[in-house]
């Protein structure tokens, strides 16, 4: 009979498939293995959700009809807290009013969360910022730099830092207002973010920088050079989009810490100082009423853990559905 | 020749998110007293599984085994895929003992040698410390090892690549186990260190008389030191057989193309090599039918349709020698004529 | 082959690597000898084989002739011009005409990358534009590894390690280079798709004259694609043959050990044959033998062979570096 | 306006037991006798562990404001038209070691308030009024036990003179004090053994005159235990009963309020007043058992304007009608708790030199709790072309006031913005938490306005005209001097100071506070109020006025 | 090791040199005079120059600062004449708001903020590793999904938030662990009094660091469950509890003995809350309250001090970690 031999280049890989996934870049992989995480959408939508909330906050609370700085003195007791049904919980003032001074809950945890965040988001660009610079830097250029970069970060991380923060806050402020960059509460959040950011870094850098240490003994980093290709457009067509995982993870994780940093100090008295509204203002002014009206000290620390939770939550989809182990 | 291992029909499955991992299907094999058997095949055709199959070290919770895996301990029979885990695990390491393909993190970093060993031992002879210590210098000594006594002191980061296989072939054989299973054991070693650990199995064996299960994808270590093969593809046995049946006489068209695949080192003109086209599939869905008919050079000699419809038997010219193909077993010999190293 | 005539010539290549031993007050340091004073002319056209021990040198060689590791003392010479310390920007016009493959299919391509971009890479950074556009000379190329080139817009991780072999092939053969560095190009894939891979490069050498420096510990595969083969151990060649001649007259001990060592797919050829066992493992590059580094292993070496480092001599159709050629 | 809250049932005194204080402090301002200076430390350790040679009467109601002897057999016997008093110490007294207590003790310990350098904080009377000639920079020539020259020394000696038998002591003063023997109701005039003088560290383990000595004293708590060489028979006024006081410092308020209400300790006593919140818990609600007080205190509010920064008269009174004091007043209290509005700088509690000034609160008919807006406007009207300058600064970038941290700001600080906004005066606050007096009593860091308070040491206006408005008390945090009419209010003061006619002396307090009021020098806020509550343990409590705190002495438990 | 331990002492020294430079450096260029803080409301400005010259302060920053260092050996005398005192080395400084010598008060204040951390940590590593065991042992199933509740809540909610809830609650309102007012009371005097004094501060640290390695150790160990050795115990023979038991703790609790002491090392200054929550005069409060009070020499001792521990304890870890793993040689 006669033998017949198939040429191979007419075999496509069409049958011998890849499996499943066809046609999708990493970045649709995770997302579709983060969507699969029921309780990670639903915290990451509560964080977004927050987020934007608290930055249209004028707006939200227009349309809510509640007002901040309104005061309802007339309703409250000798001890100042609310005489009416439900401590004020009613349709014209969703979560109630506030002890003291009758202003409503709402409006001041959604302005409140203004410079919260604000402090949070600030501290982890800048972390994000330095860590990822003195990272590749240090990972990619390696030599004396590295080197000299290791020593600070080392140094630096033998500072406790939350101890340092609260030691420096005074002195720190008080500087800050006397070269005139910002003034009261501005000098306490200038101080807040740089601070936070100047202790955080390290961590961070550290991580990028082993990232970018094996990303550049990966053959395409060396592919590149043969090509001939410059430092600048390895750092950032190679290395960057392969630090992405890293970046993402760690500002949903560092922004709730961040924001629980914020209203520690803010509860130490430490931080940001009334008239301005913060989380932990409204905590520590919280724990005054934690027995005469728990339920304000209850809507204010639940909406903290709400928030950190659902922060941590999201992180922690986002590190499963980023995870290097799974990228191949 | 009494049987020392005897797996039939064993089938193993990892259910996953995308759907079951077919990693072996209905593969049947034995392995006699003072036999190697090999098993060939590609990357992720099943060998490892197989292997830990014997060991019954799957996790039972996420693994889906049936078949059977017979080996005489003593008197009885242990059936390690049905039988109660505690008395596969009873035999582990003293019955059957394995050796892996990674030398360097097979061993405990935290441990000294000595203690690993002598571990090995202590597990299936509770209390017997000082025989435990004897035997270690022992074996470490057998298996080439110079002042066992002191190097049982170190801790395995101060052994190279090959010591430390020798090391763990040592550990495997603390309880002379009849059956030896030896996965990839040379791969991560160089040529000339893979020549010392394969001529010191082969020393072994002969000294205990023991049945070795070989698995490996490098043919040449097959044709070095196996007896029979069998060889595997996408967790399917597609060939099996003497040595010389499956190099010589290849009957699947799989084997062919591996063997045609394999450069050889020759004097002059140099023949361009065979590939076989196209990747092996995914375990998840399998092509239907024979699972190397996607990339079988050979389909248009097998009944138009046949071999994309239905998985052909495992069957033979002789007992001992039988092989999974549509083309009727006639027409072989005449459509595989081409094969290089035939005789 | 002289220098003058060859394509590529090294002459005298170290590269030694310092390494921290962690000290007391001060870090002693120390150098692993990755390679030592190697040298070795290239005829446009050929293909030499490396091979070797896991740590011998071979990849250190092979970055070290492009240039991807600034080598500690030797010269290379591309095309009659000595290129040892042409500096970056100088060395970027160049970098077109000399390519590397990988050995590691996974880590060679970027996976946040299509397929598209990475084999385009060459093209922007050397800021040529092929007749027709990149686009289409990309898919040229990816027909040209038997890849389909609908698959353009695909990340890495869709392929799989023989496929992804070819993209890197591709990407090296974009700008086509005269010499090319395949760095172990088949150790990672299982023999049916190595033997693609092997084909493939035969192909490229064959049509497009592309001269290939092969790397890779097994020695069948050198010995199947090169015209020369170039045995390694401990930093240093041990011999250089004529790859047929290799096999049937292997001038130095440690080439017929090796010779003897690698397993033949053929059951009657591996129970007929000496096995020739060295004895112990590679020594460490950080502190190697004296005299000939082979010395500690060999069964025919003498008082001379621990003192006197062999020169390279014409032996036969080999050159050996041994006091006692075969 | 003293509610009669205190629910002290008639029982018998008991001996025994622990006595327990609570305080959010973290410790006592001072334990060494020449430092004690505030309200509480005077009342709890004069109680215990130190005796003065004079005490105010230790009984409720408005006698308590007259003096007993204590250490002393009399209360000072004044003589060439006050400039020289002379006391007679009781025989029988001992220190804690059992030496007896000498005139020699007493001058020593007058002595060493003299080294402000070592032993600051302690009222300094005695510098100014001891006949001792000042250096040309102003300070006493004397300067204190520790390091004085001859001179200073023999100065001194001229000044205070003990008597042979060492047991009587002459002051000789500089100038007239009608009220000098006021001032020997406090331990600044207390004896102090100088063989035992650490210094500053004196202040760690004073030696006990008094029925307590202290045992421990650390950062957690300080433990007074019976002094063996105090006896009953040498002191008219203290009744020991309990055998141990235990000042526990440094809880949360909180913590420290929810101890009493649910009476975890029965014994414990709150040495602070309980938190607003908590006010409807312990006095409007009868499941709270232990006692309470709730009573006016001498303590006056205010907001020192800051003159230099804000010269314009009319801004500052358009502030004053601006602001919404009945919100401030009822914001956590209202009049039950939290006090009255203020109508001068001198206490109502004393009532020889207090009036309501007229221009200060309800006399007034432009004044209205809740702020008179319209004619709050109408003053920044006229501003607005007096002071155009600073009135463009009010209006826009505004001013800052300087308050020292506390949890209340949060809910202050609103209302007062909202009052102020109501006339376009723009407000900031400046909370400072550490080192407030020492930030706005530098001019060049004091803000627009200071908040600040004070208390009379003794009922008599001149522990409050003079040091809160002129340099000479060190207390002046409105910047007054450069006003026109200073000169004249300085000397007028002075003049009061001389007069020891106690009528006519305070005919002229009257009228310095009512001039000094209608110029807006301070804002004035509130009248304080306390409350003092406590476990159903502790017996005997009433409230005494003096010191505005209760009568430590006389408490005991029921164990 | 001997000599990899001197150089990393003297590494720690120029660490704490440099880290006491700067925090003199930051507090040497403040806006206002420390001098001016040491008095009350009754300042004048010559008592505020005698302060500064009792203090050293009126001396050029190096002096002061050289003063500091060799105070640290020599002891120092503060004061002039008859009212001048010794404080004996090691002499970190003066609290002029305790009247007494920094470093007397350390030794009050740090039994506390030991007691506090030695017992939180006890806790929170039985707690937090049991629970990281149990939820990998049982991967997947009702130990590992309750597990991760409680990870989620601890590592969610703020320090005072459980400590107050704890305080006012449990403790004031439940009176289930009725509050102390004995002080401190060392354990060996009385160890009940000691546990109910401590046992709510260590519970609140405790929550918030057991989650945190509830979730760490579960890592570990899948991770070390995976190694090719465990599957290398298992194919000797040996029972899964002994593979656990030997093969994985001490690989996959290794690491846990670096986090635990590095985080112990934080708490000497940083169970800030804690401390402040339930009252418990240790470091941590100490230098909050001095952070209010701006008691400079003391933040500048307790600074130095924490960084000191840090630093300390990240050698002792190092050497700790050559103990646990030969591969690492120091
Ligand atoms: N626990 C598991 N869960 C899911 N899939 C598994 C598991 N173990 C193995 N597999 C899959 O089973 C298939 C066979 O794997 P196996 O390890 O037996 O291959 P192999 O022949 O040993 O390959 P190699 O030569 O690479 O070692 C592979 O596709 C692998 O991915
Ligand atoms: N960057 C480096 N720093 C220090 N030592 C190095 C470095 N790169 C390689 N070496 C050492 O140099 C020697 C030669 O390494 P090289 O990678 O060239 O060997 P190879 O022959 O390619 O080995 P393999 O077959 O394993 O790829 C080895 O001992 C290696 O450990
Ligand atoms: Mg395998
Ligand atoms: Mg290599």
């Amino acid at each position: 009979m006669a033998v017949k031999i198939r040429k191979s280049r007419e075999l496509s890989s069409s049958r011998a498939s890849t499996g499943p996934i066809v046609g999708r870049s990493p970045k649709q992989i995770a997302w579709t293995r983060f969507k699969r995480n029921k309780v990670g959408v639903v915290s990451a939508i509560i964080s977004v959700g927050v987020i934007v909330l608290s930055l249209l906050a004028p707006i939200v609370t227009r349309i809510i009809g509640v007002d901040p700085n309104t005061l309802h003195l007339d309703v409250l007791d000798v001890t100042g807290v609310p005489t009416l049904p439900h401590a004020g919980i009613s349709m014209a003032h969703p979560l109630g009013l506030i002890p003291g001074t009758g202003r409503d809950l709402l409006a001041q945890l959604l302005y409140g969360s203004r410079i919260s965040f604000m402090v949070a988001i600030l501290t982890t660009s800048l972390t994000l910022f330095i860590g990822l610079v003195l990272g590749i830097v240090g990972g990619y250029f390696r030599g004396r730099v590295d080197a000299v970069l290791g020593r600070i970060t080392d140094f630096l991380l033998s500072f406790p830092a939350f101890f340092m923060i609260v030691a420096l806050s005074t002195p720190m402020v008080d500087r800050i207002q006397q070269t005139g960059i910002a003034k009261g509460n501005g000098a306490r959040i200038v101080f807040l973010v740089f601070f936070l950011s100047f202790f955080g870094w390290p961590y961070f850098s550290r991580l990028i920088r082993s990232q970018a240490m094996s990303l550049r003994e990966r053959d395409f980093v060396t592919a590149a050079q043969a090509m001939g290709s410059s430092n600048r457009r390895i750092i950032f067509r190679e290395l960057l989009p392969n630090l992405w995982a890293p970046v993402i993870v760690f500002v949903s994780l560092s922004l709730p810490g961040y924001l629980a940093a914020e209203s520690v100090f803010s509860f130490l008295g430490l931080g940001i100082q009334p008239p301005a509204s913060t989380w932990g203002i409204l905590l520590s002014n919280a724990t005054r009423f934690v027995t005469t009206m728990p339920q304000f000290f209850i809507i204010v620390a639940g909406s903290l853990v709400l928030v950190v939770l659902a922060f941590n939550l999201t992180g922690d989809a986002l590190r499963d559905a980023l995870d290097p182990r799974n990228d191949r | 020749m009494t049987s020392l291992l005897e797996i039939s029909n064993l089938r193993v499955s990892f259910p996953t998110d995308d759907g079951d991992v077919h990693a072996v299907d209905n593969l049947s094999l034995t392995l006699n007293a003072g036999e190697t058997v090999a098993i060939v095949g590609e990357s992720g055709s099943g060998k490892t599984v197989t292997s830990l199959s014997v060991m019954g070290l799957h996790n039972p919770r996420s693994t889906k085994l049936s078949g059977s895996i017979k080996i005489p301990d003593g008197d009885q029979v242990i059936d390690v895929v049905n039988d109660d885990a505690e008395k596969v695990r009873n035999m582990r390491g003293r019955v059957m003992s394995m050796i892996f393909q990674d030398p360097m993190s097979s061993l405990h970093p935290y441990f000294r040698i000595g203690k690993q060993l002598a571990e090995a031992y202590l597990v299936h002879n509770p209390g017997k410390k000082e025989e435990a210590r004897k035997r270690t210098v022992e074996m470490l000594d057998l298996v080439g090892i110079p002042e066992p006594a002191k190097r049982a002191k170190d801790y395995p980061h101060q052994f190279s690549g090959g010591m430390r296989q020798r090391v763990m072939i040592a550990m495997a054989l603390m309880n002379t186990p009849r059956v030896l299973i030896a996965d990839e054991p040379t791969t991560a070693l160089d040529v000339t260190v893979q020549a010392q650990i394969l001529t010191l199995m082969q020393g072994i064996q002969k000294e205990f008389n023991m049945g070795i299960l070989l698995i490996t994808h490098d043919l040449g270590v097959v044709a070095a030191i196996a007896d029979r093969v069998s060889v595997m593809y996408a967790g399917n046995i597609v060939e099996q057989g003497s040595a010389d049946d499956i190099f010589y006489r290849p009957m699947a068209p799989y084997t062919v193309g591996l063997l045609n695949s394999v450069p050889k080192i020759t004097y002059g003109e140099k023949q361009r090599l065979q590939s076989i086209a196209g990747q092996p599939p995914s375990l998840i869905n399998l092509p239907s039918g024979c699972a190397f008919s996607p990339r079988c050079t050979y389909i248009e000699n097998a009944p138009a349709g046949s071999c994309a419809a239905t998985l052909p038997d495992l069957v033979g010219v002789s007992s001992s020698h039988v092989s999974r193909c549509h083309i009727p077993e006639s027409d072989r010999p005449q459509v595989f004529s081409h094969v290089a190293g035939g005789k | 082959m002289s220098t003058e005539t060859a394509l590529f010539s090294i002459q005298n290549l170290t590269k030694h690597f310092p390494v921290k031993k962690s000290g007391v007050f001060n870090n002693q340091k120390a150098l692993v000898k990755a390679v030592d004073g190697i040298s070795l002319d290239i005829a446009e056209g050929e293909t030499v084989g490396i091979v070797g021990e896991s740590g011998c040198g071979k990849t250190t060689a092979g970055r070290s002739f492009l240039k991807l590791i600034e080598p500690t003392s030797g010269k290379i010479i591309y095309k009659g011009e000595d290129i040892t310390n042409l500096k970056p920007g100088k060395m970027r016009p160049l970098r077109a005409e000399l390519q590397i493959i990988f050995q590691d299919p996974y880590s060679a391509l970027n996976p946040r990358q299509t397929i598209g971009n990475i084999i385009s890479a060459p093209f922007e950074i050397q800021g040529i534009t092929p007749d027709g556009g990149v686009k289409k000379e990309v898919q040229r190329l990816m027909e040209r590894v038997g890849l389909n080139p609908e698959h353009f817009n695909r990340y890495p991780h869709e392929f799989s390690g023989g496929q992804r072999q070819r993209i890197g092939i591709a990407r090296a053969i974009a700008l086509k280079p005269k010499f090319v560095v395949a760095d172990e190009p088949v150790s990672a894939l299982d023999v049916s798709i190595q033997a693609q891979v092997i084909n493939l490069l035969e192909d490229l050498k064959r049509e497009d004259g592309i001269t290939i420096v092969f790397i890779a510990h097994d020695l069948s595969v050198v010995q199947h694609i090169s015209d020369r083969v170039v045995v390694m151990y401990l930093g240093k060649i041990m011999e250089i043959s004529d790859s047929n001649n290799l096999y049937s007259a292997p001038r130095h001990p440690y080439t017929k050990a090796l010779l003897s060592a690698v397993p033949q797919a053929d059951p009657h050829i591996e129970r007929t044959r000496e096995r020739i066992i060295l004895s112990g493992d590679l020594p460490s590059p950080m502190n190697p033998p004296s005299g000939c580094v082979f010395s500690t292993r060999c069964w025919k070496a003498q008082d001379i062979c621990h003192s006197k480092t062999p020169e390279m001599v014409q032996v036969g159709q080999s050159q050996v570096a041994c006091h006692f050629p075969e | 306006s003293v509610s009669a809250s205190a629910a002290t049932k008639k029982l018998t005194p008991q001996t025994g037991g622990t006595l327990t204080f609570l305080t959010h402090s973290p410790r006592l301002d001072h334990l060494d006798p020449t430092r004690i200076y505030t309200g509480r430390d005077l009342a709890f350790e004069t109680a215990y562990f130190v005796r003065t040679l004079v005490s105010f009467k230790h009984v409720a109601g408005p006698t308590s404001t007259s003096l007993v002897p204590d250490l002393a057999t009399n209360t000072g016997v004044p003589s060439n038209s006050a400039k020289q008093w002379r006391f007679t110490l009781r025989p029988g007294s001992k220190f804690q070691d059992g030496k007896d207590i000498t005139c020699a003790d007493v001058k020593y310990g007058v002595s060493r308030v003299f080294d402000q350098t070592v032993l600051g904080d302690g009222p300094t009377y005695m510098i100014n009024w001891l006949d001792i000639p000042v250096d040309k920079s102003g300070s006493s020539i004397y300067q204190g036990p520790f390091s004085s020259s001859a001179a200073g020394i023999a100065a001194f000696d001229k000044a205070v003179i003990c008597s042979a038998d060492n047991r009587t002591i002459t002051f000789k003063l500089g100038m007239s004090v009608g009220d000098f023997n006021y001032l020997l109701t406090y331990p600044v005039v207390s004896p102090v053994q100088k063989a035992h003088d650490l210094g500053d560290k004196y202040d760690l383990s004073p030696e006990a005159t008094g029925p307590y000595m202290i045992k421990e004293n650390t950062s957690a708590h300080l433990m007074l235990v019976r002094n063996p060489n105090w006896n009953k028979s040498s002191d008219p006024i203290r009744t020991p009963y309990p055998d141990q006081i235990l000042l526990n410092y440094g809880l949360d308020q909180q913590v420290q309020d929810q101890i009493i209400l649910s009476d975890s300790v029965p014994n414990a006593m709150s040495f602070d007043a309980p938190l607003p919140t908590n006010l409807k818990a312990f006095f409007e609600s009868s499941s709270f058992k232990g006692g309470k007080l709730n009573e006016d205190t001498a303590f006056v509010g205010y907001i020192a304007f800051n003159v230099k920064k804000m010269p314009c008269l009319q801004i500052r009174a358009a502030m004053y009608y601006a602001r919404n004091a009945k919100a401030l007043l009822d914001y956590a209290g209202g009049p039950t708790y939290n006090g009255s509005y203020t109508t001068s700088l001198t206490s109502p509690l004393n009532t020889v030199d207090y009036a309501a000034n007229g221009v200060w609160g309800p006399p007034n008919p432009d004044w209205k709790p809740e702020g008179n807006v319209a004619k709050a406007q109408a003053l920044m009207d006229e501003a607005k072309t007096a002071c155009p300058s600073e009135y463009k600064r009010v209006t826009t970038t505004g001013v800052t006031i300087d308050v020292r941290q506390s949890s209340t700001l949060t809910d202050t600080i609103p209302i007062n913005k909202a009052a102020f906004a109501r006339v376009g005066i723009v407000v900031n606050y400046n909370p400072i938490s550490a080192g407030y007096y020492p930030t706005v009593m530098n001019a060049s860091k004091q803000n627009d306005l200071s908040n600040s308070g004070w208390s009379q040491d003794w009922p008599n206006a001149s522990t409050v005209i003079p040091p809160l408005y002129t340099p000479e008390g060190g207390f002046d945090l409105s910047q007054n001097t450069g006003e026109a009419i200073y000169p004249a209010f300085h000397a007028a003061v002075l003049k009061a100071i001389g007069t020891s006619n106690r009528a006519a002396q305070a005919a002229q307090w009257k009228a310095l506070d009512k001039q000094a009021a209608a110029q807006f020098w301070v804002l004035p806020t509130l009248g304080i109020k306390t409350q003092v509550v406590w476990g159903t343990g502790v017996q005997g409590a009433y409230y005494w006025l003096p010191q505005g705190e209760p009568d430590y002495a006389k408490l005991w438990v029921t164990k | 090791m001997l000599t990899f331990v001197s150089r990393r002492l003297v590494y720690a020294a120029i660490t704490l040199l440099i880290v006491s430079m700067a925090v003199y450096a930051i507090f040497a260029i403040l806006p206002f005079d420390p001098a001016a803080l040491t008095c009350g409301q009754h300042c004048t400005p010559l008592v505020i120059r005698a302060n500064r010259i009792k203090l050293g302060f009126d001396k050029p920053l190096w002096e002061q600062y050289w003063m500091f260092l060799h105070g640290i050996f020599a002891g120092r005398t503060y004061g002039v004449g008859s009212a001048a005192f010794h404080c004996p080395a090691p002499a970190f400084g003066y609290s002029f708001n305790d009247n007494m010598c920094v470093t007397e008060l350390l030794q009050q204040k740090l039994p506390i903020t030991l007691s506090v951390a030695i017992g939180a940590l006890i806790l929170w590593l039985i707690v937090g590793v049991g629970l990281g065991i149990l939820a990998a042992r049982f991967k997947g199933r009702w130990p590992d999904t309750a597990s991760s509740v409680f990870v989620l809540f601890g590592t969610s909610l703020p320090v005072f938030v459980t400590g107050l809830f704890l305080l006012i609650w449990v403790s004031i309102k439940w009176k289930i662990i009725p509050i102390s007012f004995l002080g401190y009371v060392s354990v060996f005097s009385d160890p009940i009094g000691f546990v109910k004094l401590f046992i709510l501060p260590w519970i609140t640290l405790a929550f918030a660091f057991a989650a945190l390695y509830t979730r760490f150790t579960r890592a570990s160990i899948l991770e070390t469950l995976g190694e090719d050795y465990i599957r290398t115990a298992r194919a000797k023979g040996l029972s899964e509890k002994k593979v656990l038991r030997i093969h994985t703790f001490r690989a996959a609790l290794a690491p846990i003995v670096t986090l635990a002491s590095l985080d112990f090392a934080g708490l000497i200054g940083g169970a800030i809350l804690t401390e402040t929550i339930f009252n418990l005069p240790g470091i941590g409060q100490w230098t909050l309250r001095s952070v209010y009070e701006f008691n400079l020499p003391v933040v500048v001792c307790t600074t130095i001090l924490a960084a000191g521990v840090v630093i300390i304890m990240n050698l002792i870890v190092d050497m700790l970690y050559a103990v646990l793993d030969p591969r690492v040689r120091i």
